[in-house]
């Protein structure tokens, strides 16, 4: 159960011919959850800074 | 008392503050898990004996389908606290988990069509499924859109949480009139993951990365959540003291 | 009799309060003139009265849940594809289109009753919304600033009119700029807003 | 109730471009498609019927497009909300007339168009019953998507209402094929019958309070 399936990285990235849609699909899901949190991330900054200003000028 | 005791629990100060404790603990496990999830599942499960390796997609598949469901039944209760018991948080919640739904789902939607090509030979079938998803991922545009219309934002979020209402009665109407309507042409050819009778070495990194993309989404919310709750309670005194 | 009572009412749209806390309330044959400055909530306040707009906190009482309105607001409720007569056709039924066709004629608008509403000025629709009010029994009235557009005369037809409802125990808000001369209570926003 | 349906039928008569051009679009569309095609190449008769499905969905789109904005914008809905204190009536009155002053003329063009084209489904009652029940159905939703968008243009409108519409299409595609092999008609329409009797009780429910958020 824990054995590596494949033998060498070549034929990780190949997966006998099915490797471009496999890590076609990892590398666009994984892409869109990491930007939908640099956004998240940015957005709650952009978010506190505009609260601290606010309270820094009242 | 019901009304009271939601209310209690359903300020946005003690959700923002009970989140903000969790939030490094969830993403934590989630990364975690999935990272577990998705390198057993790419490198150490066995290869599929009919479709290959191309089934490797469903660690990804699988779990984003899920979720593109779940998160739309998730705002389907908060649109119906919100409309029954006015509860303002709840609408936030739904503003903000909208659009991680609409990437879930479009994630699902394009994992599919993919694992589509190398298994059925073509990459869209309008069976019951994939149909009712791309109606969900067209109702999750609809949602963000309609709320970004309105100037009025306790307007938005009420029509916003009436077509969310709606919305949870029709997909499952949709998937029913499609599975109705198709097995007409043909016996229902296509099913994705078979339940049970999938093996054990595939079947619990499997679950490993849904409970993993749970954690790692309910984190995003989080995220998202909290930026959307201090923008619209800006001017409330315990944003500015708690920022 | 105390026709309709406001207890505390605030409203506030996206968190930007516009009025707080407000208590009055209307007899029978009273008028309240709302006074404020643009953008101080006078039409919202109307709106609320008239149960349109729900208040952020506080309520409304009413002594009888089917009270007659009549209302004007900014928006004339009239439509623009129709002639003045057919509007009215619209509006009232055969009883009570006599006294609106009357009312057509009291305010010299019977030279357009054919024409195309789109075509009237903005006066002349004025007057023509106006009849809504006029031509219909009622127990409060409540007219958002009535009095622009409308010329001389027709202006004291109107508060000719509504000093004669007020004595027949109809009550009276509204919110204007000119002061008509009838005798008011009168509520100030300007000061209130938090 | 009376009252609401003669003001409205009133209205929509006077408004000849509101009820007239749906119409005309729906004559353009089947007109022009047999005509963009090759016929001798194609068996037109095979799908030509569904042209005639897909055009309802957009003629009845467009036939609501406007169906509450005039009375938002002129500020009807608050009298009316004056006398009334719901829109439950108004609402329920508008997809009457609109269905009986649009709808049905569509559903009966498009029926004869079926025929003219040759389309070998069954009797002429029979396509007209479907196509008019299709409309109620296609009416009531298009009413709640446009209650929700009043004024926000078509885009959002066909966002918020066309995933609404679609099992309706998906339904009436099933009963035409009913009528085509001549088993459990009956039952088709009763189903359509049952489903649009609920959705037209309910959907003036939502719709005012739709449009109740939007006078707030």
């Amino acid at each position: 159960m824990f054995d590596l399936a494949f033998n060498s990285l070549d034929e990780i990235l190949q997966m006998n011919g099915h490797g471009i849609y496999v890590w076609s699909v990892y590398v666009v899901g994984i892409t869109a959850i990491l930007v939908s949190f640099i956004i998240a991330k940015k957005r709650l900054r952009e978010a506190q800074e505009k609260i601290r200003v606010a309270n820094a000028s009242s | 008392m019901i009304t009271a005791f939601i209310h209690k629990f359903s300020s946005p100060k003690s959700f923002v503050v009970l989140t903000a404790k969790l939030y490094p603990y969830f993403i934590c496990i989630g990364l975690c898990l999935i990272s577990l999830g998705w390198i057993w599942g790419l490198l150490f499960a066995p290869e599929d004996a009919v479709q290959g390796n191309s089934y490797r997609i469903i660690f990804l598949h699988v779990p984003s389908v899920i979720y593109a469901e779940l998160i739309y039944f998730f705002m389907a209760v908060c649109a119906l606290m919100h409309l029954v018991w006015r509860v303002k948080l709840a609408a936030y919640l739904i503003k903000s988990a909208a659009p991680i739904g609409a990437m879930i789902t479009f994630i699902g939607l394009f994992s599919g069509s993919i694992w589509g090509i190398p298994t059925w030979g073509t990459w869209w079938q309008w069976d019951a499924r994939i149909t009712s998803t791309l109606i969900l991922f067209i109702m999750y545009l609809g949602i963000l859109t309609l709320h970004g219309s309105f100037s009025n934002l306790e307007k938005a979020d009420r029509l916003m949480s009436i077509l969310v209402v709606i919305g949870v009665i029709n997909i499952p109407i949709i998937k029913k009139s499609v599975d109705w309507w198709s097995t007409l042409h043909q016996p229902a050819s296509i099913s994705v993951s078979s339940g049970s009778s999938i093996d054990p070495s595939m079947l619990y990194p499997l679950l490993i990365s849904v409970i993993g993309l749970g954690f790692v989404l309910i984190s995003l919310g989080i995220l998202s959540s909290r930026s959307y709750i201090y923008t619209r309670e800006k001017n409330k005194k315990w944003v500015s003291e708690y920022v | 009799m105390t026709l309709l009572s406001a207890q505390k009412i605030s409203y506030s749209i996206n968190d930007k309060k516009l009025f707080h806390g407000l208590s009055f309330n209307v007899q029978n044959g009273e008028a309240l003139h709302v006074k404020g400055s643009n953008g101080s909530g006078k039409s919202t306040l109307l709106r609320i009265l008239l149960g349109i707009t729900p208040p952020s906190k506080g309520k409304i009482e009413r002594s009888n849940p089917d009270l007659k309105i009549s209302y004007l607001g900014h928006k004339n409720a009239i439509k623009n594809y129709l002639t003045p007569a057919q509007n009215l056709e619209l509006l009232f039924n055969e009883s009570e289109l006599g006294i609106a066709l009357k009312w057509l004629r009291e305010l010299d608008l019977s030279s357009v009753q054919e024409e195309l509403t789109s075509n009237l000025s903005f006066g002349q629709k004025k007057k023509l919304a106006l009849i809504r009010v006029l031509a219909k029994p009622q127990e409060l009235i409540v007219l958002d600033e009535p009095f622009v557009g409308l010329d001389q005369d027709a202006s004291q037809i109107l508060n000719n009119f509504l000093v004669n409802q007020l004595s027949n125990q109809v009550s009276l808000i509204f919110t204007s700029h000119i002061h008509p001369d009838v005798e008011c209570k009168v509520l100030d926003l300007s000061n209130n807003s938090a | 109730m009376l009252r609401l349906i003669s003001i409205e039928s009133f209205k929509l008569f006077r408004k000849l471009k509101s009820w007239l051009g749906p119409l005309l679009i729906l004559v353009l569309v089947l007109v022009a498609f047999p005509l963009s095609i090759d016929i001798s190449q194609y068996d037109l008769e095979k799908f030509y019927f569904s042209i005639i499905v897909v055009s309802l969905l957009m003629t009845a789109f467009v036939a609501t497009e406007g169906m509450f904005e005039e009375d938002f914008e002129d500020g009807s809905l608050e009298q009316e909300f004056l006398i009334e204190k719901d829109f439950y009536k108004l609402a329920l009155c508008k997809i009457i007339v609109y269905v009986l002053l649009i709808g049905v003329p569509i559903a009966f063009i498009g029926s004869i168009f079926s025929f003219a084209n040759g389309v070998a489904i069954g009797s002429f009652p029979k396509v007209f019953l479907l196509l008019s029940l299709s409309n109620l159905l296609l009416f009531n939703l298009f009413a709640f998507g446009n209650s929700l968008s009043i004024n926000k243009g078509a885009m959002l409108g066909v966002l918020s209402s066309l995933p609404l519409a679609l099992p309706i299409i998906i339904l009436l595609g099933r009963a035409i094929r009913s009528v085509q092999f001549g088993d459990g008609f009956s039952e088709m329409i009763a189903l359509m019958a049952g489903v649009g009797l609920i959705v037209s009780a309910l959907m003036p429910l939502i719709i005012s309070a739709a449009l109740k958020t939007h006078i707030d």
